[in-house]
């Protein structure tokens, strides 16, 4: 039964061994917009110690929605989306393998970095470990939702920016609740509530977008 | 003549008042308008494609 | 075995064709033609189920393909104009990649195996980024040589190959249809598909010869 | 029932439901056009000044309806969209489609009479209150929706997969708002939340609904136009079509 | 000797008429991301007021980022850039062309919606002109100096990360003067000075760009 | 005309060929043969100047075309695997852009001429991307039929097109080397090429007919 979801998995990860830049773009895109904020702001502690939970956040979400234009693009390009397709098997299990192997690139990285981007701010300790948690709940939930919105605009010029439009209103809540638990933990509230209501969206996604998915991929690749 | 001006300056509020419902106006008119206009352009086309489509066939 | 009932596709607002209709049995070759733009890719991608048409039915064993989605495509083998080969992978990945995904693993061995038999040898551990136009689609078809599906849909499977490799495939066909398979094929090259029974349909409007 | 779906089916063929959305949007343009000129005689001439605001307050009855309006024209989109795809009816597609420029209008109006209202109030054209932000997104999905039916050029794939991206987005609606909300309340305090201190007039009240029932009447109209542009432009290869007295004629 | 240009130009304008939605979509990509920041920091005016030109000039950089790396992709993926290179004309121009377009299609709408969103951070009418006049300047040279990593990102499968290393550094003087003049006239100390710098650069882009555009799409067709 | 010798070019490692030396003039066609992967895609790109060879020279009127390169573009038409068709704009549209871009701008009249010569009446406003594999390259084909550029350089243009198509650019093939153009070519179809002056170049380590 998950055959294919190891099958697809394992594919795609030795697709991005092979093409080792995939996971160090999305890393570097990443660490450029955290890094390129305070060039834009100024470098004045306080408002950047007072930003970070947000700017760290909307970098995530861009990082990862920018990954996201080419979860189905190549394999639908080259015809291995048809074949995967024609697989004798639930088609939203094969969504889930490719969604998971596109975050075990593109998420994870990110995550595993962020603490070290937090002391670029100036952010205490427990923040930077709420910080690295929230990104851990929250970036697979982002990888889920964007990949509805990958699918419904598979092979349609502009489709990058067309996926961003699309995914970015869904994207929000992750958001709001995201750097919402960091900046109650650093104003000394606690993020459990909000680490919580992550969690929840968390499986929500996993629940509808594998089933959104694999209906919008059929009818994309028609 | 005063309730006249006394209306349209809206007790000071004249430019949100008027702002808001003179886009609203605008809009909720031009939008029928370009509908009633695509709509003589589509019946255009469509002549013209049975046009086209009697004189293929004879 | 296949069967398919007043089929009508539609493309925009263009009529491919309609009434379409024929039943194919174990051991039998649809060879399907007609000129450029007739509608038979349309047609192969229905009979996978990839396109809906508009009307009548595509049956397997009986039943419709709608509803056996997923018995139906393991049974099943489709090679179409994009060959589905990952640029940045070798030879023998993607075919063992795509055998994993048809739920029919091979071994290493088997894969060096196949690809050496479509005279890939030498070049079996190369991204196929790199592999020309024709060793890309015998990349493709090496699949052909280890599938266990009874029916294949292949579309235009002879381009770009040289003769020999012309000649290589088929003889795969023919093997696979003597015993018992069932293939549905398009191509324009004339070539001398098996001794067995042979179906034709032509599909499309213009006269043969006409552009 | 079986009849009954018979039925409904019927009405769903475009060819049945051609003059049918004709008379509706006569009469739903009849409707509207009375409705607004009673509600805006009585948003200027008989709804009293608020002690409050002032004449400033008489946005509410633009404002108002065009909000309400905006969040229930999404809703009725997603349900033609679930219902175009689980019975595979054409027409609702083209009703959720036929929708979308109207409701993406609603929230615009809805966004600049805010805008205009919140000016005098507030002294600011925008803040980043729970109910704005989330009207803002819901602008956003309504963008999207007509973005992504205009890259598809296919109009089967744009209306299933703009189907799709409706029923996601309308689950989506709810949790957008609540996590605006509490993100907003978490932390905000200096901001100022609408005011409902003045118990609204009865006539205020009245006036609005007036108002709301002649947004409805026009949305109705206008979608009804718009369907009737799209099932000509759909079906134009058919016999039905080339026959209407005012294609023929 | 401009034929080429105009050529390159219309095709590429006319291919955005057909896709009306290109236009639209980085659009909405920048008005996204300048709305997506309150929603990660939080709703507070006069924070949003300080970050403001920092937050827009990094959307235009990341929206005008973003389009770029479809610049040339289309084109070398259908082979259309193949029979660019064997154009009897010189290729810098063909490629001033390809920029030209893309810059009136998903740079200017960008700036000249700026002034609204603006209204969005509450800010004043002369930041405003400012931040507008900055835009105006700076995105072409962006435009520019990206055609060059796109050229570059062609080709090259396993450098793509060395590549945004190269162009970053370009990127940044042109984020830090335009950020800068706004912020300089917020500030009240007159952007005038980085207007110039800014104005300066982009003539510098236009004159190395194309070169530099044509030699490395010469090595990533080959 | 065309000259070239001792031409050697490497991909990777891997040496395609070498000491490759032919002469072509006016009123001559070359037919490059090989089995998959031999090099004919190569050797075209290096040709065009789109490959550089590793040894050797390619000269055009006894200069070599790298220290000419825009007066050998705009003498030469290359057509490859990639056909250069624009997704999103239509038949006509994309012929004229090509056209205008090759420097020999033509009118719509033209182009709506052009493309129904080549059997596309009816489609000629359609985007390309709804085309069909064969419709798609008789678009791109149809350069052919408006170029004044004396050498052209044709990869595998039979591909995909039905009987009707290949016939009809056989012909044109025939009157461009009648009329006194140069011709390069590569097929895999054996097809009677002309009438006039046909050379033949064989590339590739394999006999012919092995796999
Ligand atoms: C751009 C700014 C604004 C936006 C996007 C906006 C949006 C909305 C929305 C979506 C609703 C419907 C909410 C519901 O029924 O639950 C609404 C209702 C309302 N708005 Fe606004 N609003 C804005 C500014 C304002 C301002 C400045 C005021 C007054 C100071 C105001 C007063 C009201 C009132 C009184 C209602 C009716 C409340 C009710 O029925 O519960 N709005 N607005
Ligand atoms: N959206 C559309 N609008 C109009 N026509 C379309 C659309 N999509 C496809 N078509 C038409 O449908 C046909 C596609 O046919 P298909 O690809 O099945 O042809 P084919 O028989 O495989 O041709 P070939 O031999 O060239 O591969 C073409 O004639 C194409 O113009
Ligand atoms: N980077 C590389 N490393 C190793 N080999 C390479 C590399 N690039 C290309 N090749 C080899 O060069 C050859 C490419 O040849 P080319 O595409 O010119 O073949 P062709 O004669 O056109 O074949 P076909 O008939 O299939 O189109 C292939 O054998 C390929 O394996
Ligand atoms: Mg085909
Ligand atoms: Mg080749």
């Amino acid at each position: 039964m998950f055959d294919v979801f190891f099958a697809i998995l394992r594919r795609d990860l030795l697709l991005a061994m092979r093409r080792r830049t995939d996971v160090f773009t999305t890393l570097f895109f990443f660490v450029i917009v955290v890094s390129l904020f305070p060039l834009g702001i100024g470098p004045e502690l306080n408002t950047l110690r007072l930003i970070a939970p947000g700017v760290f956040w909307v970098a995530a979400l861009l990082a990862s929605m920018l990954a996201l234009e080419k979860l189905f693009l190549v394999d639908y390009q080259d015809g291995a989306l048809e074949q995967m397709l024609l697989a004798p098997q639930p088609l939203s299990l094969l969504v889930l393998g490719k969604v998971a192997a596109h975050w075990l690139i593109t998420g994870l990285p990110l995550v595993l970095l962020s603490p070290l981007l937090g002391l670029q701010y100036d952010l205490p300790g427990e923040t930077i470990e709420v910080l690295l948690l929230t990104l851990l709940l929250g970036t697979p939930a982002l990888s889920l939702i964007g990949s509805i919105g990958a699918a419904l605009t598979l092979g349609l010029r502009g489709g990058g920016v067309l996926v961003s439009l699309l995914v970015l209103p869904l994207y929000i809540p992750v958001l709001i609740f995201g750097a919402g638990a960091v900046e109650a933990q650093a104003s000394g509230l606690g993020g459990g509530g909000h680490l919580f209501m992550l969690g929840a969206m968390g499986l929500a996604a996993l629940v509808v977008a594998p089933l959104a998915t694999s209906a919008a991929l059929r009818v994309s690749a028609e | 003549m005063d309730s006249v001006k006394a209306f349209f300056h809206m007790g000071g509020y004249a430019l949100y008042v008027w702002g808001s419902f003179g886009v609203t106006a605008l809009l909720m008119v031009a939008e029928p308008v370009a509908l009633a206009r695509q709509r003589k352009a589509m019946i255009r086309r469509l002549r013209r494609l049975i046009r086209l489509e009697s004189e293929y066939s004879s | 075995m296949l069967e398919v009932v007043n089929l009508q596709c539609t493309r925009g607002d263009r009529r491919l064709f309609s009434g379409v209709a024929f039943q194919l049995e174990p051991g039998e070759l649809l060879h399907l033609h007609g000129h450029n733009g007739s509608g038979k890719t349309t047609l192969m991608r229905a009979l996978c189920g990839l396109v809906t048409p508009t009307q009548g039915e595509i049956r397997w064993k009986g039943a419709p393909i709608r509803r056996q989605r997923e018995e139906y495509h393991a049974e099943l083998l489709y090679l179409g104009h994009k060959n589905g080969i990952k640029d940045d992978l070798t030879g023998v990945e993607n075919l063992r990649a795509a055998c994993r995904l048809a739920g029919t693993p091979i071994s290493e061995k088997e894969a060096w195996a196949v690809l050496e038999k479509l005279g890939l040898r030498g070049h079996e551990d190369l991204p196929s980024r790199v592999l020309s136009q024709g060793q890309q689609k015998r990349v493709a078809l090496a699949r052909l040589l280890v599938s266990r599906a009874p029916l294949w849909l292949l579309d235009e499977p002879f381009v770009g190959l040289d003769a020999a490799a012309v000649e290589l495939l088929q003889s795969v066909v023919r093997d696979h249809v003597e015993e018992g398979g069932l293939v549905v094929l398009t191509t324009h090259q004339e070539v001398a598909l098996t001794s067995g029974r042979v179906k034709r349909l032509r599909l499309g409007w213009k006269k043969d010869g006409h552009v | 029932m079986s009849s009954r779906i018979l039925n409904w089916f019927k009405f769903a063929s475009p060819a049945t439901f051609y003059p049918l959305a004709g008379t509706i949007g006569r009469a739903a343009a009849a409707v509207a056009v009375v409705l607004l000129a009673v509600g805006l005689y009585m948003s200027f001439f008989v709804a009293p000044t608020d002690y409050k605001q002032g004449e400033g307050y008489r946005i509410i009855f633009v404002h108002v309806p065009a909000a309400w309006m905006s969040m229930f024209i999404y809703v009725v989109m997603a349900f033609w969209a679930a219902t175009g795809l689980v019975f595979r009816t054409r027409l609702s597609f083209m009703m959720a489609r036929a929708l979308a420029p109207t409701g993406a209008l609603m929230t615009f109006i809805a966004l600049w009479t805010g805008a205009f209202w919140g000016k005098p109030m507030w002294g600011a054209w925008w803040v980043w209150d729970a109910r704005l932000t989330s009207e803002l997104i819901l602008f956003f999905l309504y963008v999207g929706y007509i973005a992504l039916q205009g890259a598809i050029p296919d109009v089967r794939r744009g209306d299933r997969a703009g189907a799709i991206l409706l029923l996601v987005g309308v689950v989506n609606i709810p949790i957008i708002y609540f996590s605006v909300k509490w993100w907003n309340t978490l932390h905000q305090g200096a901001s100022v939340s609408i005011t409902k201190g003045s118990s609204m007039a009865a006539v205020m009240l009245e006036t609005m609904l007036i108002m709301t029932f002649a947004f409805w009447a026009y949305a109705i109209a206008v979608a009804m136009a718009r369907v009737r542009l799209i099932i000509l432009e759909r079906e134009r290869d058919t016999r039905w079509v080339s026959e209407l007295p005012e294609v023929a004629g």
